[in-house]
């Protein structure tokens, strides 16, 4: 039986910074000892709505960083894009204003116990957690390069001091609005062979993350992913936010992203039966 | 007696057993107790009733397997579960060893499904109930859910009461989804049932306007939430007006102290949250300490006594 | 020819009428459209749906009639109104007079009363359609609500289409508090209704803590407004999938384009908005201008050219 | 057919003062021309919660004073009593929030049109409408003598500049806190006597205006009361809000107090009805 992280809270934390980043909205909520059990990979489930809201679900979210000292005491930082409803309402909130977080939750990006070359492949808001991961890489010694792909620049989440933790960036837009025009899986095997790559990190869009293990399956890398899947409860009692993953005795099995995930081994993951069962699961019946 | 130092008894009973709080988890919205385990004491509990077991493992259906909609969710799991073997082997020892009291809800697709899964519980130590989930298709009467059709639903409770003994009471979970809900509960209850647990979900659907498909994998699926509280309290109402012996676990949209009073006040005698656990890790509690201090307001000094008030004229 | 310039047809059609507009108002949810006239153009909705009208005045039930819930509201009005005479004397002239085209929802405690209100209907110059509210007691049945009961169900729309003629569209509205939908759904179009209405509202209560009563003087009411809507969506998509020909007046819930288009992909022909014109007074307007924006965004020409898309693989 | 309040408008007020005065906030809206339309007894129906609000009907509440001068053009006062969900939400707003309201709805207090000696008796924040009515009487060249009650001292909303307009101020508290201790109907027979009162205006629970009427009616007077009955749409389209009322023909009939109210003449409602259908109610069926 998995469980759940065992450093996860329920806490009202206070933000202290919400401004308009690009499409996004770069959140700072002051979040005490929280923030110091959070590792790169890590969510927060976040209740929105206030009080007598229609909307009785937690949103999840990626810790964007988290950092246990300075003027508030410990902090974690979101990457919000206002989407739906949920995410509009968070993104309206105030500074000062309070909002109800579950954190941190979820598996963590492993990393290498030997110094290695990393790549690291984000989509849209799945840059968020790649940046508080490139530090801790940079602190182990590996090289450590990124690709930020969205459809548009505006899309493109890649703050200052968040470039300052890689090697080298490279950015793809769909509309070629900056960087390379086109999606991040066309650079992918120059970027690989040029710096010698030799574990991938990725977390974005699914169907991102499902050819970016197609690269690294042929590159006969180790890919570590954060997937995304809808979740209704984050702590792993509802069993929502499943998919196909063949375990290591070789058996797939429904898996909760919430608890063993959103950090997933890339080859595990049977990305062509996403959304589906796929025949053979254990307890199949369908 | 001052009525301050009054003790206030928030018992509950089912059939031969007593449970210390009339506060449980709902079916499929504790996970296997261990995850809530990290927010709650789970010995705080009435008990913990357990995810539907059926007799294999199953892999649940194809996600998406959840839409939220106003005030409510729908959800269709499809009973994803290890089965009823591995169950006995690990979840439920982890559930008594960590003093959790356990009502384990069964489910099966067929009547000899329900009568084997009744004997595998028959004297597992520890255990203080059965929950029977007969909103499950039945494979031998096309499909049709057991809990929609009067004869099929006295066949499992029947079939049930005959394999589990007497001993642990067996509680019968009924659907909202029919035309005479007190048809189908009278005919439960003149089968044996020892409580009725009421009630599942709505039967419902949401379509993506985007990608202009049902929102679920599956299609249809399972409304629960605040949303349903109304429904239920009717539900809860009509059953108890009409078999006022029989002890109901009310549950549907209970998020707080006030919705528990409510449904108690319907007739329910003990009360299971569910979705609101997963917009709320601790809703649990929350819910237990607000309806004793509500219940203590308004003079009760036990559970047993606000069950059914407003019946009375 | 490009798409912006493009006509788009909001049409609609029941029977062997066609409405310029797929918004109406629900039943009951619209006063006698005098009211609703201050803030909205009557001409601008498909038609108005009246309250549903008996034989007989009715003073409808005492107070309190209403109670809010999450996401929806409780009411038990019991039908208040002029009666079928005083109606056509003076509140069908007035929408006539201002533009309203009108269906007349008709309510009755017999299959008589049903025949009575049709024949009386049968030529009144101006109105569109006639819509059947089933979801009534038969007092002739032990009070068992005629939508709960296929025969009875059968028996009110047979007797409804001989007396109302061939001209003016039938539409049946169906209660979601059934078994099965799908099966009523059968009988009444077999009994020549020329479309449906679904949903109406579902049974249920609420209980005031602090009284200790049922919130509502009739005890239970209907439950509408968002709440509801995946319980509609669900049923009108069943309803579509086994009688493709047959137009359905989608509602239960619709407060935004987004949702109308919703329940238009699971197969509805046009749209009744009951509960969101308490809210806001010109909520109508505002879902046909939204959903026809949706639509067009889609690319769709046409209401007709979405209904039932979610049908398809 | 009556009909609906033929000003009535929907539109977005701004907030221009939200203060907490005893037991209920004071809030003044910004209401442009709305406010010229507004007679004494009116009352504005306004949207709760927000959108993704699980509240989906709107609150009535009695025009405080509609002034159509001043700093912010039209203003549109308010006494709100924060009770349940709806009302503390909208105590909660912040000055320069925006509100959705439908106003002015219903009927308001006739005016006698010679002058006459008029008491006006409130219960709770039913005082609210009294004032603005004392204003246009004492315009009218009435005596104006004005009873408030409430449960405790808190509960009297009774500002200033109210007390300016009427000619006495007798106050009731249940708990004995201010005033007299008792309830209003106690003093209401020696104040009938001593200022020679012709017409009485009451605003308040329902039970208290029960009680009213029986001492006007006993004394031979005119009694217009606001009612107060749960209403779901304030705009006549839902028939929740009705009470039984005796029409000018002598039929009993279930009347919409949303839009032939609030403000009805005391007499003619079937106080002893209330919550009930009267025996020979037009269209009895029960
Ligand atoms: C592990 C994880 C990490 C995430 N990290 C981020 C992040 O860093 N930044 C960010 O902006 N968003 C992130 N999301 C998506 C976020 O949780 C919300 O789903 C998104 O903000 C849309 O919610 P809404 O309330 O605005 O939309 P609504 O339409 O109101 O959402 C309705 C429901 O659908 C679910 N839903 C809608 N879109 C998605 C989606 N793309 N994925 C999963 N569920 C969805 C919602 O969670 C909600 O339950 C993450 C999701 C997951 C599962
Ligand atoms: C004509 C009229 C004038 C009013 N004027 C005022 C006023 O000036 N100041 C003020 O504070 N309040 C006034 N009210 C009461 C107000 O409309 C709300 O009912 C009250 O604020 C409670 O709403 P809530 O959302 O806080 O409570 P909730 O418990 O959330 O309300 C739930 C539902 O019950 C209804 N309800 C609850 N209590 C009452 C009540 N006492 N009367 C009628 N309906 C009720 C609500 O309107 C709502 O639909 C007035 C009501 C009416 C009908
Ligand atoms: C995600 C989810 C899974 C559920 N699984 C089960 C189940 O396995 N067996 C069962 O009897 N009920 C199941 N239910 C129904 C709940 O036990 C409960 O009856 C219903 O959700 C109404 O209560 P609520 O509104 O508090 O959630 C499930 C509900 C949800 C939301
Ligand atoms: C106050 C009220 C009165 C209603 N009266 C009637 C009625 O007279 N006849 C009828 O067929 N349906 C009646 N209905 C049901 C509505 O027409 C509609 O079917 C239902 O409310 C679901 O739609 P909604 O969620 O948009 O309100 C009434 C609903 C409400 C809320
Ligand atoms: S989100 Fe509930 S189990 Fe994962
Ligand atoms: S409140 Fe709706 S008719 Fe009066």
């Amino acid at each position: 039986m998995s469980s759940i992280n065992r450093r996860a809270q329920q806490r009202n934390l206070e933000i202290i910074s919400n401004k308009k980043v690009g499409a996004y909205h770069h959140m700072v909520l002051a979040a005490g000892d929280m923030a110091q059990h959070c590792s790169a990979g890590n969510f927060v489930a976040v209740s929105v709505g206030g009080t007598g809201s229609s909307m009785i679900l937690r949103r999840a979210f990626a810790i964007y960083r988290a950092s246990d000292r300075g003027q508030y005491g410990g902090t974690i930082e979101l990457v919000i894009a206002p989407q739906g409803q949920g995410s509009r309402w968070l993104t309206s909130l105030d500074i000062h204003d309070v909002v109800d977080i579950v954190g941190p939750l979820g598996t963590s990006f492993g990393i290498p116990t030997e110094p290695a070359s990393a790549l690291l492949v984000g989509g849209g808001y799945g840059s968020a957690p790649l940046f508080g991961l490139a530090e801790v890489l940079k602190e182990r010694g590996c090289r450590v390069d990124m690709v930020l792909g969205a459809s548009s620049a505006g899309k493109i989440y890649a703050p200052l001091e968040g470039k300052r933790s890689v090697n080298s960036l490279t950015i793809t837009t769909e509309d070629g609005g900056a960087g390379i025009k086109g999606r991040v899986t066309q650079v992918l095997p120059d970027l690989i062979e040029k710096h010698g790559i030799e574990i991938i990190y990725s977390c974005g869009p699914m169907p991102m993350i499902a050819a970016i293990e197609e690269i690294s399956f042929k590159a006969g890398l180790v890919h570590q992913c954060a997937v995304e899947e809808a979740m209704a409860c984050g702590i792993g009692i509802c069993m929502t936010c499943v998919l196909p993953v063949r375990d290591p005795d070789g058996v797939i099995k429904m898996t909760r992203s919430c608890i063993d995930g959103p950090v997933m081994d890339g080859s595990r993951v049977i990305w062509d039966s996403l959304r589906k069962v796929p025949l053979g699961t254990w307890g199949f019946d369908g | 007696m001052d009525k301050q130092y009054q003790a206030f008894d928030p018992r509950c009973r089912f059939g031969r057993k007593s449970f210390p709080s009339p506060i449980f988890t709902a079916s499929g919205c504790a996970g296997s107790g261990k995850e809530l385990s990290q927010f709650i004491g789970l010995d705080e509990l009435g008990a913990v009733v357990t995810k539907s077991i059926s007799v294999k493992p199953r892999s649940g259906r194809a996600t998406p397997r959840m839409a939220e909609t106003p005030s409510g969710m729908l959800n269709s799991i499809g009973l994803q579960g290890p089965g009823i073997d591995q169950f006995l082997a690990e979840d439920i020892p982890w559930l008594i060893a960590n003093d959790a009291r356990v009502i384990v809800s069964i489910s099966g697709e067929t009547i000899e499904e329900y009568a084997s899964l009744a004997r595998k519980l028959r004297g597992v130590p520890g255990i203080s109930g059965i929950e029977v989930n007969i909103s499950c298709p039945n494979v031998e009467n096309r499909g049709m859910v057991f809990a929609c059709d009067p004869v099929a639903s006295k066949l499992v409770v029947e079939s049930v009461r005959r394999n589990i003994g007497g001993e642990l009471p067996t509680i019968v979970k009924l659907s909202p989804d029919v035309t005479d809900l007190v048809a189908i509960a009278g005919e439960v209850i003149a089968a044996g049932a020892d409580g009725l647990a009421l009630i599942n979900t709505l039967l419902g659907m949401a379509i993506d306007i985007d990608n202009m498909r049902p929102k679920l994998a599956g299609m249809t699926g399972g409304l629960s939430g605040p949303a349903i509280r109304p429904v239920a309290v009717r539900a809860i109402y009509q059953v108890h007006a009409a078999f006022k012996g029989i002890p109901i676990l009310g549950m549907g949209g209970v998020a707080s102290g006030r919705d528990a009073l409510e449904l108690i006040m319907a007739g329910a005698s003990a009360i299971a949250v569910g979705t609101a656990n997963f917009g709320d890790p601790t809703a649990v509690i929350k819910v237990k300490s607000e309806l004793i201090e509500l219940l203590k307001e308004r003079g009760f000094n036990s559970v047993a006594s606000a069950v059914g008030v407003a019946h009375e004229k």
